[in-house]
């Protein structure tokens, strides 16, 4: 009989799903490789089919998002239970994600800015003998490895084709990584990076500048051109499509396994190559990237070493 | 440029000094700078207060600062030395003492006045010497100089403990203002020693032997007129040249000199505005150096 | 990168340093609580640890407890770190090993709250623990030593040292900004306190500098460029054209005679502007390289092409003059360097009151030097600018020195040159002789003697620091005199003193350029701006930068006896580096993982060493072990976290961090 | 905030300046606020900006970094690149709300330890107003 596997998302926006069925005929490979049990996006299975398994009786369970409501940790811990092997399925799930960027303020910030004065939802809504609940809105969101134990991940905004391919093919293969393996290279993309050697050895930038202002050149290092590209921080895998989209790589794959906090590293070295000694002209560059933890933090907030804003 | 000052003129402006802030409202008008008189204010803090009970000296001189800031001043001239002094004092200690600013700011609140902010202490000599410049004051002479030779002398409270009117140990910037309008200054190693003081009117004996010392020592020198710029030296110096006189027995009578009277002098103006009428000691050379004839303006080509 | 694997055996200790840390920090709990620290197997405190038996306890401890790591709680890892490695290493573990924790200099001393200084002691000692765990095993670099030294500063600190240095065969390179060396000493008269002529054995040493074959003396000539490290400086020197040529000229004099100024005009340096010079001039009699110089601001051919040329015609065939010479560089390697840059004394005006440049009959020390001096301008005559002879003389001691004003220090020169020059001045004209002093500092061999030997020879003694040197006269005895007006703080009285002649004893000052100078060689300056030894005590001739060595008052103002002993010393210790043969080096390179470098490039641009390369093959970054000096700003700046720094891992430093706030 | 509030400075002082300074306080019996705790780096620019963070996550109530004076540094270029790292950190270290008061870098050369006590002691002083810093709370899950 062919081994269980389950979809499942949690804080993300559905962009991994897609990344599934982006696996287009190598889709069918899996369907025929593997039964899939429980994959609310795409079949109707129900969360008590799920609970009617024995503990231990899926192969893998592919995760993506991060966990922000008591649903989200309720269905993880509950596929835990029910899988031998769980895999994070995308950045969300790797390291929180855009959505981590809620962490910036907290659920009372969020729902004041969200709803403004309008109606704002309510845990539990009764009306003459039925009821209607939501779950728990978290004021922090938080990865998955922090609330379940997670085998594998798979980074990505969303995980591409190819790694997710070869994620399956390991997982189905017969010796499976070790565990906590991030299923990319442990390398920084400029690797894989078609501009790689249009980098001056000696770079130093005395400004930046932001997408919208400009078109970059096509062929020469995006950074060279003063875009903040976060290549040299993140790990490769993507084999470079922003680069080669002619955007500047933003992160997504997150860091390498040697860097605790991908913001701080990325963060030092751009800073690093601003050619000024002087504090005046310096802030000055830096004017160009008004949103710091924006930037460096876009995937990474919730697994970043602080976490989430301080709130008085 | 018609630049206005705040103008704090202190209490011996209005007594033994009158002449001082008639020949310097003279002097401003003729350099088209306009002083705006504060309103309502009140002793500067100097002398007593300051000895006495230097809380209190300190109060009153904030009070002054906080008015001109009140009018608008960001600066704020005042002609005699001991309100310069008391002034600047007052700011240094606050913004050095903690407990100062406190209770200086807290007497504010409860004046409601504005809180002491920062308003520049200027003199007139520092105001002319840097706002103005030696090369316009050249340019507006309008009468050459028929004196002797002066020393100019510059006290103690103008250029100590705060440098920022001239240097401390050897002032100069009266001697470069005077010369650019063309009187002659002796090299006056006196210049900064003490006139007496309010000894004069304390330990009455000492403070006339010292201010006897300083015209002695500049006659020694060849200067027939002393120059000053602080209202309590000049009267020093020229109130008790009688005295010296009779006790030292020496043949002393020399004209003892606001700088802003002879500089309003050889811009063009005239001896009464300038309250050159007003001197007790050397009147034959001022009749002589600022008689009808001198006071016809002359041409400068 | 290192891993806390296996069995990690750690031995804390605990200094007492006798009572510098016991009397504020509680040793003895802090022992206490090291044993309770994660891998700790013993923990101990003892009076001084530096000491053998100090060092024995730790190495029985490697020995029987089988200790692998260790922790010493002490003084600065500056004072003592290599004394505790060597420990480490003499007990067979491999001396990085050793973590130390400052809690003298950097708690016990500068903490008043016991319990407080306690706390510190603890965190600090909880932290090491963690990160030693992770220290590994390194062994050090050796850097061979290029034997030559140069030696900067031609005054009788660089003479000195150069001299040593030449004597026992090592190759020395002496450089001197002046036309030639001699220095300041040069231009004494005596010295105290035995009143040999300073030039009688001072012009010995000149001119045995001149013809010692291992110096190369360059005069007239300044260091431009420093680069490299202990053992292999590369040193750029420039050498202004004197426009005479040192190998041609024969010292003959005669272009100076012949230059077609018969009278000299111009103020000579020398002399302290008291004599003038022709444009063609040589210091002094005695100068060393005994070569004239042509002074392009005031020679008539440089300003206005037309001068006869007469001193070329002087010279004749022997062609020494060479008005075409063009300043060049030299570039020489050395492995040590020896800063004897010297001080300069303080500007009298900037001190109004005592109305120096105001007065023609106030001098400054060095001036009068000059004027005692038998081959000065006056020829040993003292005698005021008027020609006449003083009757009386003022001497006013601390003159920028002990001056909250000007400067704080004590130029520990001018109390005893003050005494000489009133020895001096009441030999050649017999003046009264008034010295007002604060304290009369006399500490050296001899000195004291010396001034009880002044006090028989009736010369004044004022306490007091002089208020002002003014002319104003009271009456007809101060009438054209200089009135010292001063407090006589023993007899409690203010007087006046009337003198025809007022000398002011000038303190030591850095020289105006040591700021730039420090930063040429990367030395440190000390608060007053005289170079900074290692330490007071026990490295008072090394700097923080290896190979640079300080000797004589760049160091500090001190007088010629100590100058020498210090200019020896400095000699001394690059002798033993050279010796020696190597220096080890620091085992904290940083290095690239290179199988997982994404050859970005970031670090390339960080390294002011150039010790970064890009392997344009392999693509990606590699560190020149030898070239990286180990600051760790790669290591840093690099993205992908793909550069480590032995000693600094970013592992052992999250330790530290983690174990100095993960409360007790 | 509790009466006998302490707060915990984490200082990352170079090995040229400004540990040599923090020596020198020593040896003249400067006394100042005991709440630093320093880690010696070779150069301010060895300072990463992880450690900073990690710092604060951990609890310091405040980070401060040493280097040598611009134009000092004892590896002539270590202190700019700190400093260049310093200002956007800072910028970033706001944003998580943490306040600037905070985070500190000081040129304090080997001959001032006189100013090691000035800036320590300002430090202490402000942090201390500040009060504790909790560490950013995570909302607990699970």
């Amino acid at each position: 009989m062919k081994p269980k596997v389950a979809f499942y998302w949690c804080a993300s926006c559905g962009g991994c799903e897609e990344a599934v069925v982006d696996l287009d005929e190598k889709i069918l490979d899996v369907a025929n490789a593997v039964d899939i049990v429980f994959w609310p996006v795409a079949l109707d299975f129900k969360e008590h089919d799920v609970e009617a398994m024995p503990d231990g009786s899926i192969l893998a369970s592919f995760i993506n998002g991060a966990i922000r409501n008591s649903d989200q940790l309720k269905m993880a811990k509950l596929l835990r239970a029910k899988s031998q092997v769980v895999v994070a399925f995308g950045v969300c799930a790797q390291l929180g994600g855009i959505p981590g960027l809620a962490n910036l303020s907290d659920a009372k910030g969020i729902f004041a800015e969200v709803f403004k004065d309008g109606v704002a939802p309510v845990r539990l809504h009764q009306n003459n003998g039925h009821s209607l609940s939501l779950p728990e809105f978290f004021d922090t969101v938080v990865e998955l490895g922090r609330v379940i134990d997670v085998d594998y991940y798979l980074p990505g905004c969303p995980p591409t084709p190819k790694i997710i391919g070869a994620a399956l093919g390991a997982l189905l293969g017969s010796d499976l990584p070790p565990k906590g393996t991030v299923l990319a290279p442990d390398q920084a993309l400029c690797e894989e990076c078609p501009r790689k050697d249009t980098r001056p050895e000696k770079l130093l930038l005395k400004e930046f500048k932001r997408v919208h202002q400009v078109v970059a050149d096509q062929q020469t290092c995006l950074l060279a051109q003063g875009l903040a590209c976060l290549g040299p921080g993140t790990r490769a895998g993507c084999e470079a499509m922003c680069p080669r989209g002619n955007m500047p790589c933003t992160g997504c794959f997150g860091p390498t396994s040697r860097v605790r906090d991908f913001g701080a590293k990325a963060l030092s070295a751009l800073a690093s190559v601003i050619d000024s000694d002087d504090e005046v002209e310096i802030a000055r560059v830096l004017d160009a990237l008004p949103d710091p933890a924006g930037l460096f933090y876009r995937y990474s907030l919730p697994s970043s070493l602080l976490g989430r804003r301080r709130m008085e | 440029m018609a630049s206005t000052y705040g103008y704090f003129p202190g209490c011996s402006a209005r007594g033994t000094g009158v002449a001082y802030e008639e020949s310097l409202l003279t002097l401003f008008r003729l350099l088209n700078l306009s002083l705006d008189e504060l309103k309502d204010w009140n002793c500067c803090g100097a002398t007593s207060y300051m000895s006495i009970d230097e809380g209190s000296a300190f109060l009153l001189s904030a009070r002054n600062l906080s008015r001109a800031r009140q009018a608008g001043h960001r600066e704020l001239v005042t002609p005699c030395s001991a309100c310069y002094l008391v002034l600047r004092k007052t700011q240094d200690y606050a913004a050095r003492y903690p407990e100062i600013a406190k209770s200086v700011g807290d007497s504010l609140v409860a004046a409601n006045l504005p809180p002491l902010d920062s308003v520049t202490v200027r003199h007139p000599m520092e105001v002319l010497y840097n706002d103005v410049g030696l090369e316009r004051i050249k340019s507006k002479v309008v009468r050459h100089w028929r004196g002797g030779r002066v020393a100019c002398y510059y006290g103690c409270q103008l250029v100590r403990p705060f440098a920022e009117a001239d240097r401390p140990h050897d002032p100069t910037r009266m001697d470069e203002l005077l010369q650019a309008v063309g009187v002659p200054t002796i090299d006056y190693s006196l210049k900064t020693k003490c006139c007496g003081g309010s000894l004069t009117g304390t330990i009455h004996e000492v403070g006339v032997r010292l201010n006897y010392i300083l015209l002695k020592e500049a006659a020694r020198k060849g200067a027939e007129a002393i120059v000053t710029i602080c209202p309590l030296c000049q009267y020093n110096l020229d109130a008790y040249q009688g005295e010296i006189r009779k006790h030292a027995g020496e043949p002393l009578d020399m004209p003892v000199f606001f700088f802003t009277q002879i500089l309003g002098w050889a811009l063009g103006g005239d001896a009464r505005s300038l309250g050159l009428g007003r001197a007790i000691s050397g009147r034959r050379s001022i009749e002589e150096w600022f008689s009808k004839h001198a006071e016809e303006v002359e041409s400068y080509v | 990168m290192s891993k806390a694997n296996g069995d990690i055996r750690i031995g804390v200790y605990v200094c007492h340093c006798g009572t510098n840390i016991s009397a504020v920090v509680d040793v003895k709990s802090l022992a206490a609580y090291g044993a309770t620290l994660p891998n700790v197997v013993v923990s101990r405190e003892y009076k001084y640890l530096c000491s053998d038996p100090g060092q024995d306890l730790i190495r029985q401890d490697i020995a029987e407890r089988k200790l692998n790591r260790v922790v010493v709680a002490s003084c600065s890892p500056h004072l003592h770190e290599q004394t505790f490695r060597n420990a480490l290493a003499t007990g067979g573990l491999n001396p990085f090993f050793l973590q130390m924790v400052n809690i003298r200099e950097q708690d016990s001393w500068v903490t008043e709250d016991k319990q407080a200084a306690t706390r510190k002691a603890r965190d600090l000692v909880r932290a090491a623990a963690r990160r030693v765990a992770w220290n590994e095993s390194l062994e050090r670099d050796r850097i061979p030593i290029h034997p030559a030294v140069m030696v900067v500063g031609g005054g009788i600190a660089g003479i000195h040292a150069a001299l040593t240095l030449a004597n026992s065969g090592k190759h020395v390179y002496l450089v001197e900004r002046e036309p030639t060396i001699g220095g300041h000493m040069a231009q004494f008269d005596k010295t105290f306190p035995t009143l040999d002529c300073a030039a009688c054995i001072l012009t010995p040493k000149m001119s045995a500098v001149k013809s010692h074959k291992n110096i190369t003396l360059w005069t007239y000539s300044e260091v431009t460029q420093v680069d490299g490290y202990v053992g292999n400086f590369k040193v750029k020197v420039r050498r202004w054209p004197r426009y005479i040529k040192e190998d041609l000229c024969s010292g003959c004099l005669e272009c100076l005679k012949a230059c077609v100024y018969k009278e000299a005009k111009f103020p000579d340096d020398f002399n302290v502007g008291l004599a003038k010079r022709k444009p063609i001039y040589i210091s002094f009699p005695q100068a060393v390289p005994q070569v004239p110089v042509i002074d392009p601001e005031t020679c008539i051919q440089f300003k206005s092409g037309k001068c006869k040329k007469t001193c070329i015609d002087a010279c004749g065939e022997r062609h020494a003059i060479s008005l075409q010479m063009e300043e060049k560089t030299e570039e020489v390697e050395v492995g040590n360097i020896i800063l004897a840059t010297g001080s300069q004394p303080f500007d009298a005006r900037r001190i109004p009151y005592y109305g120096y440049g105001v007065y023609p009959n106030v001098y400054t020390a060095l001036e009068v030097e000059r004027l005692v001096n038998a081959s000065g301008p006056t020829g040993g005559e003292v005698v005021l600018r008027d020609g006449r002879t003083p009757k009386s003389v003022a001497i006013v001691h601390c003159v920028g020195s002990r001056d909250e004003g000007t400067n704080r220090w004590c130029s520990r020169v001018c109390c005893m040159y003050s005494l000489k020059l009133a020895h001096l001045i009441k030999e050649h004209t017999g003046a009264d002789i008034f010295n007002f002093y604060i304290d009369i500092r006399t500490p050296g061999k001899g000195f004291e003697e010396f001034y009880q030997k002044l006090l028989n020879e009736r010369v004044h003694f004022v306490r007091g620091r002089v208020a002002e040197v003014t002319d104003w006269a009271l009456d007809p005895s101060e009438e054209n005199k200089l009135v010292i007006r001063v407090e006589d703080t023993l007899a409690g009285i203010v007087r006046r003193i009337p003198v025809d002649m007022v000398v002011l004893s000038t303190g030591l000052e850095p020289q105006a350029d040591a700021e730039q100078v420090r930063r040429l060689f990367n030395i440190t300056c000390a608060s007053g701006g005289f170079f900074l030894e290692r330490h007071p005590k026990l490295a008072p001739v090394s700097t923080f930068t290896d190979g640079i060595f300080l000797a004589g008052c760049c160091q500090g103002p001190k007088d010629i006896p100590d100058t020498v002993a210090q200019a020896g010393a400095a000699a001394a210790e690059a002798l033993a580096l050279i010796d020696a043969g190597f220096v080890e080096t620091e085992p904290n390179a940083a290095y690239v993982m290179e199988e997982v470098c994404s050859g970005c490039k970031t670090c390339v641009a960080m390294c002011p060493f150039s010790a970064i390369e890009f392997l344009q093959e392999e693509r990606k970054a590699r560190i020149n072990q030898a070239k990286c000096k180990g600051c760790g700003t790669c290591v840093a700046a690099c993205p992908s976290g793909s550069i480590y720094q032995h000693l600094f891992e970013d592992q052992q430093i999250f330790e530290e961090i983690e174990g100095i706030l993960t409360n007790a | 905030m509790p009466e006998s509030f302490e707060p915990k400075i984490v200082a990352f002082f170079c090995n040229w300046c400004t540990y040599l300074a923090a020596d020198l306080a020593g040896t003249s019996r400067i006394k100042y606020a005991p709440n630093t705790r320093v880690v010696r780096v070779m150069c301010s620019g060895r300072v990463d900006p992880q450690f900073v963070l990690d710092a604060f996550a951990k609890g310091a109530d405040g980070v401060l970094i040493g280097g040598c004076h611009p134009g000092d540094c004892h590896y002539q270029e270590g202190n700019y690149k700190a400093l260049r790292r310093f200002v956007l950190l800072k910028r970033l270290v706001k944003q998580m709300g943490i306040e600037e008061e905070r985070l500190r870098l000081e040129w304090i050369s080997a001959a001032e330890g006189e100013r090691v006590k000035t800036v320590v002691n300002d430090m202490v002083e402000k942090v201390r107003a500040l009060g504790p810093r909790v560490p950013a709370r995570r909302k607990e899950v699970a």
